[in-house]
């Protein structure tokens, strides 16, 4: 087991409002991790620190052993370091094929980008059939679908996806879990933010549950799944 | 509107910084002081009518100009072609550009943000151009009077002293609503337009009306202040009643004092006003005064957006019930 | 008909001059929401470094000097961006129109202190055509030309090169385009430093046909103002097609009515365009 | 960045301070008013003092210059024109028959072309400068501005730079015109056409917008009409305009024998070029304010042939003689004498907005002497009083209360440039034929 991603006692939050209180996550290389919490206990908050949209005023973030607390989105992005955004935050304006070009923007990307662009293709394949539509115009499954493919274009170590199933019908996110089984059985590195923790749990390995910005519980899914405390509150049973 | 504001110590202070202002000349008996103070005056109360439309209702009107070069106009043909008295012409020459603004204000005040912005500064142009062609108004040579009419006003140097309490008076009138709109209703709703204008609108603020007098406020007094200013300077020219420059002053004076503060954009225009004419009589900055004062916006902008009110509120948060 | 024809011809070659002008300032306001009120003086600006560049100066060929015009402009944008625009990015319209107007007051304070505001000319002539009743000298040809080309190479990179749609992606979506790893900040430079060099290179061009002060760009502002609205707001393609209206406006008008009406009909039109159709005559751009 | 911040922090607060100081009354008041009040005693304490003695009595004379915006060019030229009266006045001084010998200081401050402080810096130049005599800044606009304070306080204003009519017919009593005035601007190139050319029967005005141009082209076509000739265009164009091509257009389908107009340098200039560049098929051009300037030659052969109106030049032939011949009273240097001084001190020919800064001097230095005293009243008086001829010309001054000050003596000469015999452009005067440095070049060599 090797330990790629690290968060050590994060503090964050936006101006004078802290949202995150000493929170810590590792990601290990390989691992689907999953964190899950009712809406504002911070997900999103963690997801934006770790990837240095948001500075934290405390604690420290490493990617492979190092410290990259203050680094750049876009460098860690080069890096592979990638975040699937809340809300798919796709180039509305720019046809599909061009968002899966500037999914591929870093050099690391670009010199893998006809292998990453195959495979793509492969997984999505409603999306090869709009190549020059413009990406704002679609529907909310396909662009979610593009917006993970765009994720996955800019050829991750590590693919971190922020609610992958809110507001699309429910086929479509079955579909959306088959393919980060896929993905996890090539051996890419994930964190996934959902809000259907069910979903989450069972396709995770190890899971992190937040509460009013601090981990409350972890540990694998499985177990997680079992314990009482997560049943009665997460999963309604 | 309601005179809640007689309560709070920053109206006493705001008042009695304009009244002090203005009977200055009076304590030095200097000209010179007179003509400091003309100009200082001028500046308050232009700044702070623009401020009830920029601070309150947060639209940036670029060509505000518009207002006291058409008011001044109207007025300053009344004077120099129907022998109107100065201060009836005046008031015409407010009411003009009221009505101006209440026209302006239905056809571009749904437009936002940089939009309108750029929708004032056309109609200042458009209006400019269109008096270079109006004959009534002199067309490109613009209006002259007679120095005979001066007479009438005890003398050009009485006539000097005349208009300045005109201003003075003008001053004071533009701190006075200024504080009437912030303690009203009306008031409110425009800081609620301000802050966010789709949840106004929601929350009950009836916005376009509500802009649109905002905007009327904010013209009359320009209006009435160009045909002073006209009138002073014995002539008129297209050129020099709608410089668009001089538009981005006022926003200057506004938010170097603090936007949507009522001492700010006093204490705004008293600063840039005394800062100009220092740098322009300054034998140290006089060539590069332009490129100085461009500087000093620039830092005020980048590191001191809220202005020197502002900036003096968060500082001393003990301040800020005497600063409104 | 002679003359409506050959003042036709006229106003339609500056139009692509206009429009070239008009593009710098749409392409910023797309791409990062800023009306640049700086515009005017980087145009006139673009007017001396051609004149000291060229056969008043270090003696380059006018047409071999718009290249460093060209250059200069990108890094002198990229500068103003960093001092001026990224720091208030975020904040309200408010503090980019001032930011950018206090740089305008620095460029015009600075220039008339070296420059003074005695016009100068370039005293630059390559012949002229003559046929008809048409009468036009080769540099306004050349001018238009090399604004047909620029706004195409601008087309090309914005549509067919990698920086290009990373502009076009920071300006569609900031955030997302940090998450891709595109570099935003840089970016964001790159496009100022771009509609910078447009502003530069038409007053480098119109430099080769008018004679200018520093206080020239004002009134290529002025009309930059207008064509950007006809175009639409933040479509540099519409501004081309601004220019060229414009163009043909002021070729137009002065045959029938005095030509001091041809800017009341310019900015009514302006104001007008705005308030019944926003995004521009030709409807595209951003909503 | 902290420090940065903290200095914007202290310059405005010393703004703050600094307006809020003008604003307290304790401290400001007995400290602006002390040294004044010395001022005031000590000035006629030191006149009587220094009569007897024959001492030394210093008159300030005020004035704002454009030293900023589109004004500068012709401002510049005055004031340098004013400075070198000032330096040459002020070796001797005045002495006056009690012994006082009166010397010069001069006070300005920048209008950057624009009226609103005009009022406000004369103001501060009477009341804290204690300027005694005016000059007028340069443009008809400013100096109406600048005559209202003038006029209030009784301080004698000679203007120059500031032609247009209308300014000396508002009731004036304290100001004086050296310029000939707008209306008299191209009265002259209408004469000269018509002379060059009787054939020639069209002409078209194409002017600025402006206050000074309009004036003038209005005066002209009514003369020109009266002299029979056909107005086939009248029309104005924006100070700003820098693509004359429309108006090209207008007078190739008008076909005028003549063109006029023009305004300013930058425009005129401009106008010029551009009637060369497209061919415009005129026989004479007669432009204002732009041919007579120096620059004028960097449009090479777009200038050759055009014609300018001129307050003065430094081939006019104003001269003692012609002053004894006249019957007029000769003062101050030649013509020679002053382009010389001008051109060792300045590096260049003396345009006339610099003519007419120093000729403002050197009226004033002759209307003291005359009243014998610097009481502005004598030196009102003596200016109403005086007609005289020096290197700029003859200068009679208006003294009907309709409009007094206006200039009436005062004759625009008429330059055209045209080749030496080294082909190179120099600046000719061509009329009036009695001034006459060369033979006009008719038609326009196109």
């Amino acid at each position: 087991m090797t330990t790629v991603l690290e968060v050590n006692n994060v503090s964050s939050g936006y101006g004078e409002v802290q949202i995150l209180w000493d929170t810590s996550v590792k990601l290990e290389k390989g691992k689907l991790t999953s964190l899950v919490g009712a809406n504002g206990v911070g997900k999103t908050t963690l997801m934006r620190t770790i990837m240095g949209l948001l500075k934290p005023t405390k604690g420290t973030v490493s990617f492979h052993g190092q410290d990259v607390t203050r680094m750049s989105a876009h460098a860690k992005a080069a890096h592979g370091l990638i975040l699937v955004p809340e809300g798919r935050q796709l180039f509305t304006e720019m046809t599909v094929y061009e968002n899966l070009e500037m999914g591929a923007f870093t050099k690391r990307a670009k010199e893998n980008f006809a292998a990453n662009l195959d495979r793509v293709y492969e997984m999505f394949p409603r999306l090869k059939e709009r190549l020059d539509q413009k990406s704002g115009t679609m529907s909310g499954g396909e662009q979610q679908m593009l917006a993970v493919a765009r994720g996955l274009m800019a050829q991750p170590d590590i693919l971190m996806i922020d609610e992958l199933s809110l507001g699309l019908a429910p086929f479509l996110v079955l579909d959306l879990f088959e393919i980060l089984k896929r993905l996890k059985d090539d051996g890419l590195t994930m964190l996934l933010v959902e809000q259907n923790v069910q979903m989450a749990l069972a396709v995770s390995d190890y899971a992190y549950v937040l509460a009013d910005g601090k981990v409350e519980l972890e540990g694998p899914s499985r177990e997680l799944a079992q314990n009482e405390h997560v049943r009665a509150a997460y999963l309604g049973i | 509107m309601s005179f809640k504001s007689i309560k709070y110590p920053a109206f006493w202070i705001s008042v009695g910084l304009v009244a002090l202002a203005g009977i200055l000349p009076l304590i030095t008996g200097s000209n010179t002081t007179r003509e400091t103070m003309f100009l200082v005056l001028t500046a308050i109360a232009l700044a702070s009518s623009l401020n009830m439309l920029l601070g309150y209702a947060g639209y940036v009107s670029f060509g505000h100009i518009v207002f006291l070069g058409f008011g001044g106009y109207v007025g300053f043909y009344l004077i120099v072609d129907h022998n109107w008295s100065l201060w009836l012409a005046m008031l015409v020459g407010g009411l003009m550009a009221g009505l101006l603004a209440l026209l302006l204000g239905k056809a571009i005040l749904h437009l936002r943000g940089a939009y309108f912005a750029l929708a004032t500064i056309g109609v200042n142009e458009a209006i400019k151009t269109f008096v270079k062609n109006f004959d009534l108004f002199g067309g490109p040579v613009g209006l002259e009077v007679n120095f005979l009419v001066y007479k009438d006003y005890g003398g050009p140097a009485q006539m000097q002293w005349t208009t300045y309490w005109a201003i003075f008076g003008l001053a004071l009138l533009a701190v006075l609503v200024s504080y009437a709109i912030k303690f009203s209703r009306f008031g409110l709703g425009l800081m609620a337009i301000r802050e966010d204008e789709d949840a106004a609108m929601v929350l009950g603020v009836r916005t376009p009306s509500a802009k649109t007098w905002a905007y009327v406020l904010s013209a009359i007094i320009p209006g009435m202040l160009g045909v002073i200013l006209f009138f002073r300077n014995s002539s008129v020219e297209p050129e020099d009643a709608f410089r668009l420059h001089r538009s981005i002053e006022f926003i200057v004076m506004v938010m170097l004092g603090g936007q949507g503060t009522v001492l700010g954009p006093l204490v705004g225009a008293a600063t840039y006003d005394t800062l100009r004419g220092f740098l322009l009589t300054s034998p140290l900055f006089k060539d590069l005064q332009l490129a100085f004062a461009g500087l000093l916006l620039l830092l005020i902008v980048l590191f001191v957006p809220t202005g020197i009110v502002g900036w003096l509120r968060g500082r001393f948060r003990q301040l800020w019930r005497v600063l409104e | 008909m002679d003359q409506f024809i050959a003042s036709l011809a006229d106003g339609l070659l500056l139009g692509f001059v206009y429009g070239l002008a008009a593009m710098g300032l749409t392409l910023i306001f797309g791409v990062m929401d800023v009306i640049n009120l700086a515009h005017g003086p980087i145009i006139a600006l673009g007017m001396f470094a051609v004149f000291f560049l060229g056969p008043p100066g270090l003696g380059l060929h006018p047409y071999v000097a718009l290249l460093v015009v060209a250059v200069l402009g990108l890094i002198f944008g990229a500068i103003i961006y960093f001092i001026s625009v990224h720091r208030i990015l975020d904040g309200p319209h408010l503090s980019s129109l001032l930011s950018t107007f206090s740089v305008n007051m620095m460029i015009i304070g600075v220039g008339t202190a070296i420059f003074t505001t005695t016009p100068k000319n370039m005293d630059f002539s390559i012949g002229g055509l003559a046929f008809w009743a048409l009468n036009i000298p080769f540099t306004r040809l050349v001018g238009a030309f090399i604004a047909v080309l620029v706004a195409a190479a601008l087309y090309v990179f914005l549509y067919r090169t990698q920086q290009g749609k990373a502009i076009r992606a920071v300006a569609n979506n900031r955030a997302a385009s940090e998450l891709m790893g595109i570099p935003s900040t840089m970016t964001l430079a790159l496009s100022f430093g771009i509609g910078t060099m447009l502003a530069a290179v038409s007053g480098a061009i119109i430099a080769t046909f008018f004679s200018f002060s520093i206080l020239s760009g004002g009134v290529y502002e002025l009309k930059s103002f207008v064509i950007v609205v006809l175009g639409g707001l933040g479509n540099p393609t519409g501004a081309l097609l601004g220019g060229l209206i414009l163009g043909a406006l002021e070729g137009i008008v002065p045959v029938f009515l005095p030509v001091s009406w041809v800017p009341v009909i310019e900015f009514v039109l302006f104001v007008l365009i705005l308030m019944y159709r926003p995004n521009g005559l030709f409807g595209g751009g951003r909503s | 960045m902290k420090r940065l911040f903290l200095f914007v922090i202290l310059s405005t607060i010393t703004a703050l301070v600094a307006a809020c100081g003008g604003a307290a009354p304790e401290p400001a008041a007995p400290a602006q008013e002390q040294p004044k009040a010395e001022v005031a005693q000590e000035e006629p304490a030191k006149e009587e003092a220094a009569a007897p003695a024959g001492g030394e009595e210093v008159v300030t004379i005020g004035y704002t210059a454009s030293k900023t915006g589109k004004l500068e060019v012709p401002s510049r030229g005055q004031t340098r024109g004013l400075e070198l009266w000032l330096e040459q006045v002020n070796k001797d001084g005045i002495t006056l028959s009690d012994g006082t010998v009166v010397k010069f200081d001069t006070k300005t401050y920048d209008d950057e072309s624009a009226k609103e402080r005009v009022q406000s810096l004369y103001t501060t130049l009477i009341e804290e400068d204690s300027a005694d005599f005016l000059i007028s800044p340069y443009s008809s606009g400013l100096t109406d501005a600048a005559a209202v304070i003038a006029e209030s306080y009784g301080n004698v204003m000679i203007t120059t730079g500031a032609a247009s009519d209308a300014t000396y017919k508002k009731g004036l009593t304290s100001v004086f015109q050296l310029y000939t005035p707008a209306s008299r601007y191209l009265t002259g190139a209408i004469d000269m056409l018509a002379a060059l050319d009787p054939d020639a029967k069209k002409i078209a005005f194409v002017y600025e917008n402006a206050k000074f141009s309009t004036g003038v082209v209005e005066a002209a076509k009514a003369y020109a009409e009266e002299k029979g000739f056909d107005v086939v265009l009248f029309e104005g164009y924006d100070s700003e305009t820098t693509d004359f091509a429309p108006f090209l257009n207008k007078i190739a389908a008008a076909e005028p024998d003549a063109v006029m107009g023009g305004g300013h340098f930058n425009d005129g200039s401009t106008l010029a070029r551009q009637l060369y560049e497209k061919n415009t098929p005129v026989h004479f051009l007669a432009l204002l304010v732009a041919p007579p300037e120096l620059q004028f030659a960097e449009l090479a052969d777009a200038a050759l042939g055009v014609v300018g109106p001129s307050q003065w030049e430094p081939q006019a032939n104003y001269t003692k003689e012609a002053a004894a011949a006249a019957g007029l009273e000769w003062y101050g240097p030649t013509v020679a004498e002053f382009a010389k001084a001008y051109e060792d001190k300045y590096g260049e020919e003396p345009g006339y907005h610099a003519g007419g800064g120093y000729a403002a001097g050197v009226i004033l230095q002759r209307a003291i002497e005359q009243a014998d005293s610097t009481d502005p009243a004598a030196v009102k008086a003596a200016l109403d009083d005086m007609n005289l001829l020096t290197f700029f010309g003859n200068v009679k001054f208006d003294t009907t209360a309709e409009s007094h000050g206006l200039q009436q003596a005062h004759e625009m000469v008429y330059v055209q440039w045209q080749h030496d015999d080294q082909g190179n452009l120099v600046k000719q005067v061509v009329w009036p034929v009695e001034g006459q440095s060369a033979e006009p070049i008719y038609p326009l060599p196109r």
